[in-house]
């Protein structure tokens, strides 16, 4: 270990799992394995900007007039409590590395707090498209009837991956709700936070899927017409 | 631990460079800069991106091999697009001159 | 072996297989006999044999047996990649047919107005260009006798071409899976030397032609209106088979495709000098049929157009 | 663990096998090697149900009129494919021996994540009911390749149910992928370099690899499909709008590399035999390790060759073909190692030896008819005929199940403790051999004569050939209950093995007793020599 110089506490041999040499080799493990489970996470949500890619350059024109109906600023809005959760994230890690139990609630309530905002905007919107009959399916409308079926494939993919970054970012919710649980036993020391650190990197995952979703749901095409 | 402690400025200073670079993109995405909307807005989301995951998910620190991972996740995307597109740019192309 | 080759493509398809054969065989050949001898020579003859000394590897063998065969293999790749482009271009000067693929059949159409169900009268020794359509699922139209297939993609249009060279009746399957009577979805080619295929165009219920059907459509959907009363979409005198002018600095070759894209999603290629979101959108509105009467139309007011060429 | 407590009763050292005997220890067991057995009833099990499909359709096949209702056989073959490919073959070698036996070759206690390992266990019987609820429900008839718009809108079987069991159990094979990776690159024993690993775990890599990688977008291509399939939105639907060849690149990403997945694992064991049965090192160690590698990367970059005739632009094909050759180069590689590791060797043929002499054969044959297939002028005739079927069935069944059984043959003492019975054994390998050349190799012939592929009927002048392939279907039948019968038997009943039966190298067999105790080793192994080193001595003139 490069820095020796962090305490090491009592209960950190205890986490140690039978099949591991020592904790260092744990972590190790846990941290590749994580990157790992976001590598399958890129090809997950990779299919889908495969499918986005493909029709936004089939339907360039449908492609703009969507754009028209998405809803920029609760979009950025999202985009920057999105953003600023990250960084409350990051800061919990950082309050677990120096083994700051009341920063690291703290940070980590922030956390949740501002991905329930995250998802309550996200139903606003939801609930916008709603209205507007935007929902693809049989009650499908669309006010340009030339782009119907074409509009209605993009409002398709805008559900499919705003869904699929919105059930991660539930997930991701209930794993911070552990974590608090986890800190407010003491389970976590200067010596072992690595599930802190895991679901900071999934978490930070999660917001950079968002970071591509905007531009290429929201921005891309406003002026195209 | 492998990592040592990020100083708190330099996490702030991160989410203050994203916030602007997202104001940036909204404001820019309004004007019609033709397919440069797309490139511009691309490369921001790409930027961003990168910082995240150099600062936030600490892969400045990290082992050689996550950081081979990590590409080879974007490296992997990159062929289902390429890949995938280099179908459907090429398909209206008329056929080539014989050169046989 | 080998069914019977009744195109132009076949022998060639033939000859790049023999090819292919007669070095797959000779490579096993190759292994099997060095499996054998080894397997013979080295046999452990008592279990106090000794120990064989190790052999750890050569870069020069592991070089000559990757880029050997990657060479032969590179002829493949030239020889097979030549034969596709020329097996899937047609060439200028074809006799065209129109097939409208359905579970479970094949409805063939004829400009002069034939109309045929799982069988294609086709003459020898002139280039045929099929154009492929699809009202469901994906079929595959194949003939192996041809030793060509092509998918044929609902929503699309697929072009297929050749040229048959050996009078008979050969087999035509769909080669997609498309449901239940996927084996049902088969029927015959017959190719017929020119005089037999004249005589049998003639003596056909020819009825209505299909660009004289084409062109009630062409009224009853109104295109008359715009594309040739008062001139607000671009007139279509002449333009299959010539290049086009896009909106967005393209060129693109008017061909059966390029019509069939402009008639249901009008809005995907624009010509220059006009505007998007004028004409309706026909996706939806008009039957894989109708399209090609409609097509078959507009082809015919190109009276220029490269296929009177020589 | 469930329990440590040695049993007193019993004569026999302690192993993973006897220190507890409840079905609890089992089912909650995070013993690699336990789970590894699940693994191995379970996929056995599946195993049996596709045969059984498979019969079937061998037996519709004897008329050319056929013996079923079309919708009948559509859903055999359908079945037969999904349950062969997803609940079969994608886990065979990799869950079962490679489970067993990557922990053991690298040194380690354990797969990095037990816990992790015992749910994609779980993961994968939970994809496996819904396929059996699937079949129980009537069956699915869209071919295992779900092609829209067939799948979404016109089939009306039990898509979805199939859909989910695919999808579901496509996460177990990711969570073990993960396993792996983590486990290769973290848990080796000290000494244990890169440049020792055995080449099984080279290939088990490599293999892991394409699992993590490329699960995932098959995962989210079904996912769109079952959408699809509800909500008629038209994302592969061309009457909506939607391009159904979209569905064939984002499936074909996942399920070209998907037969290395199968392939990859049963390259590892063979090697592994070979050079058991030469009492050599593998020739070419580096290069046949890399050529994994290679075909785990490049097998990312030729999906394209299964859309040759489904309307790819033409220049695009030029592309994939051109790669399709290029990823035949580390195959060939491996074929041309394994013969030159015979070379001045000690040969015996026990029978994991035969059926990797038998792997090498068939698979060469079915790796040069895959040229056939990515030379487009060639495909255009080939493609969906019985030319492709033979094709991969030869690298499926000749190659990958030759190598699963001769793996499983090779480390039966391993993980039972007992012996099993030689004669009966090289006996069932003969007849596996012989039969499954007559079923396969006619079609062939039947495929350049034109017999396209998920046809229910026929016409007649295919029909000789149909027959020589049930026939030899039957005996590759026989040929599959004889191991089946005589392993199950030498479970209980054979010869007690020493800890080394075959003086193989390699940690699994020298330095952890057979069969292992629950943490594999008693002293912690240490690596102090490359792989494979049956000799220290160097041939002369030799490399």
């Amino acid at each position: 270990m490069a820095d020796t110089d962090l305490s090491v506490a009592s209960h950190a041999s205890t986490a140690l799992k039978h099949h591991f040499d020592d904790s260092e080799q744990q972590l190790e493990s846990s941290t590749l394995g994580m990157w790992v489970f976001l590598l399958t996470e890129i090809m997950f949500f990779g299919g889908m900007f495969g499918a986005y890619t493909v029709y936004r350059n089939l339907y360039p024109a449908a492609f703009a007039s969507t754009s028209h109906y998405m809803n920029v600023t609760l979009g950025a809005t999202n985009t920057a409590v999105l953003i600023f959760s990250s960084l409350t994230m990051a800061l919990a890690v950082r309050s677990a590395q120096l083994g700051q139990k009341r920063a690291l609630l703290s940070f980590l309530t922030f956390t949740l707090i501002l991905g329930l905002v995250f998802l309550s905007i996200k139903y606003v919107e939801y609930h916008e498209k709603w209205v507007d009959h935007h929902i693809p399916g049989p009650g499908f409308h669309y006010a340009e009837p030339q782009y119907f079926h074409q509009a209605q494939i993009l409002f398709f993919l805008y559900f499919a991956m705003t869904g699929l970054h919105a059930l991660h970012m539930i997930v991701g919710a209930g794993l911070l709700i552990t974590l608090i649980a986890m800190a407010a036993r003491n389970r976590f020391s200067a010596g072992w936070y690595t599930p802190v650190e895991m679901i900071g990197l999934y978490w930070h995952f999660v917001d950079i899927v968002w970071i591509f979703l905007f531009p290429l749901l929201y921005l891309i095409g406003r002026t195209m017409r | 631990m492998t990592h040592q402690v990020v100083p708190v400025r330099t996490y702030v200073a991160v989410f203050a460079a994203l916030i602007a670079l997202t104001i940036a993109t909204v404001l820019i995405s309004g004007i019609d800069l033709g397919e440069y909307n797309f490139i511009i807005a691309l490369t921001i989301a790409v930027t961003k991106g990168s910082l995240v995951v150099w600062f936030f998910m600490h892969v400045n620190q990290s082992s050689s091999l996550t950081r081979l991972f990590v590409g080879a996740g974007f490296f992997w995307m990159l062929i289902l697009l390429m890949f995938v597109l280099s179908d459907y740019l090429s398909r209206g192309w008329l056929p080539g001159p014989r050169w046989w | 072996m080998f069914p019977a080759a009744a195109s132009t493509a076949a022998p060639q398809v033939d000859a790049l297989y023999i090819y292919l054969v007669v070095l797959s065989v000779v490579m096993t050949t190759l292994i099997f006999i060095a499996i054998g001898f080894f397997a013979y020579k080295y046999r452990r003859r008592s279990p106090e044999d000794p120990m064989p000394r190790a052999i750890h590897g050569s870069l020069p063998m592991e070089v000559t047996w990757s880029v050997i065969p990657f060479l032969f293999m590179l002829v493949m790749f030239a020889w097979g990649t030549k034969l596709y482009f020329e097996n899937y271009t047609p060439p200028r000067n074809t006799l065209d047919i129109y097939v409208v693929g359905k579970q479970w059949m094949w409805k063939v159409q004829y400009p002069d107005g034939q109309r045929e169900i799982n069988e294609l009268h086709v003459p020898t020794g002139r280039p045929v260009k099929l154009t492929l359509a699809s009202e469901d699922v994906i079929h595959s139209f194949y003939i192996p006798a041809f030793r060509l297939k092509h998918d044929v993609v609902p929503g699309s249009y697929q072009t297929f071409w050749f040229q048959a060279t050996e009078p008979g009746r050969y087999h035509l399957f769909c080669a997609e899976y498309c449901g239940t009577n996927h084996s049902r979805m088969i029927g015959w080619v017959d190719v017929m030397d020119p005089v037999s295929y004249q005589n049998w165009l003639a003596g056909g219920a020819a009825g209505v032609s299909m660009s004289q059907l084409g062109e009630k459509l062409f009224e009853k959907y109104g295109c008359i209106t715009c594309h040739v009363t008062n001139r607000s979409g671009p007139p279509l005198d002449n333009v299959f088979g010539h290049p086009v002018q896009l909106a967005d600095g393209r060129t693109v070759l008017a061909d059966e495709p390029f019509l069939r894209e402009s008639i249901l999603n009008p809005n995907a290629k624009v010509v220059k000098g006009y505007k998007a979101n004028v004409m309706p959108v026909y996706q939806g509105q008009i039957d894989e049929e109708g399209l090609l009467q409609l097509i078959v139309y507009i082809k015919s007011l190109s009276q220029t157009h490269p296929q009177a060429r020589p | 663990m469930s329990t440590t407590l040695p049993r007193p009763e019993t004569t026999e050292r302690p192993n993973y096998l006897n220190v507890d005997y409840s079905w609890k220890s089992w089912l909650f067991t995070t013993d690699h090697k336990r789970i590894a057995l699940l693994y191995l009833f379970s996929i056995t099990a599946f195993f049996l149900v596709g045969a059984v499909f498979a019969g079937l359709m061998r037996l519709n096949l004897l008329f050319p009129d056929g013996l079923f209702e079309h919708d009948t056989y559509n859903k055999f073959f359908t079945m037969h494919g999904v349950i062969m490919v997803f609940f079969f073959l994608v886990p065979s070698i990799p869950a079962t021996l490679g489970n067993f036996l990557l922990p053991i070759m690298i040194g380690a206690r354990d797969l990095a994540f037990p816990r992790i390992n015992l749910l994609s266990w779980y993961i994968y019987i939970a994809g496996g009911l819904f396929a059996v609820l699937a079949i129980l429900k009537g069956g699915v008839d869209t071919g295992w390749t779900f092609y829209a718009p067939f799948s979404t809108t016109y089939s009306n079987t039990h898509v979805i149910l199939a859909a989910i069991g695919v999808f579901v159990s496509g996460f177990s094979s990711i969570l073990t992928g993960l396993n792996f990776i983590v486990t290769v690159h973290k848990m080796r024993a000290p000494g244990m370099t890169w440049s020792r690993l055995p080449l099984f775990v080279w290939a088990h890599y490599a293999t892991s690899l394409i699992q993590v990688l490329g699960t995932p977008v098959v995962a989210i291509t079904i996912v769109l499909l079952m959408l699809e399939r509800i909500l008629h939105a038209g994302i592969f639907d061309p009457n909506l709008g939607g391009d159904p060849v979209l569905f064939q690149h984002l499936f074909w990403f996942y399920s070209h590399p998907a037969v290395y997945i199968m392939i990859l694992p049963g390259m590892g064991v063979v090697s592994e035999i070979i050079a058991c049965y030469s009492r050599k090192g593998i020739f070419g160690y580096g290069f046949v390790a890399f050529s994994s590698v290679a075909i785990a990367v490049l097998g990312f970059m030729v999906w394209g060759h299964h859309l040759f005739v489904a309307g790819q632009s033409m220049y695009a094909s030029m592309v994939f073909s051109f790669i399709s050759f290029l990823v035949a180069v580390p195959s060939a590689i491996k074929v041309f190692n394994w013969t030159a590791t015979m070379y001045k060797g000690s040969i015996t043929f026990d029978t994991p030896m035969l059926y990797a002499l038998g792997f090498i054969g068939l698979f060469t044959i079915g790796g040069l008819t895959g040229l056939f297939l990515a030379t487009m002028a060639i495909d255009v005739h080939l493609t969906d005929t019985y030319f492709v079927i033979a094709h991969f069935h030869y690298v499926m069944v000749g190659g990958m199940v030759l190598a699963f059984l001769g793996g499983v043959h090779f480390w039966f003492p391993k993980m039972t403790g007992r012996l099993y019975p030689e004669m009966w054994a090289r006996l069932a390998a003969a007849i596996i051999f012989v039969g499954f050349n007559l079923t396969f190799f006619p079609q062939f012939i039947l495929g350049y004569l034109g017999m396209p592929r998920r046809y229910a009927t026929y016409a007649q002048e295919f029909q000789v050939l149909h027959v020589l392939s049930t026939a030899g279907a039957s005996i590759l039948g026989v040929g599959y209950l004889l191991p089946l019968i005589y392993l199950s038997w030498a479970w209980r009943k054979g010869e007690r093995s020493s800890q080394n039966p075959w003086q193989a190298k390699g940690l699994e067999w020298e330095q952890s007793p057979t069969p292992p105790p629950t943490f594999n080793f008693d002293v912690p192994p240490v690596v102090t020599e490359r792989p494979y080193n049956y000799s220290e001595e160097v041939e002369v003139g030799g490399y």
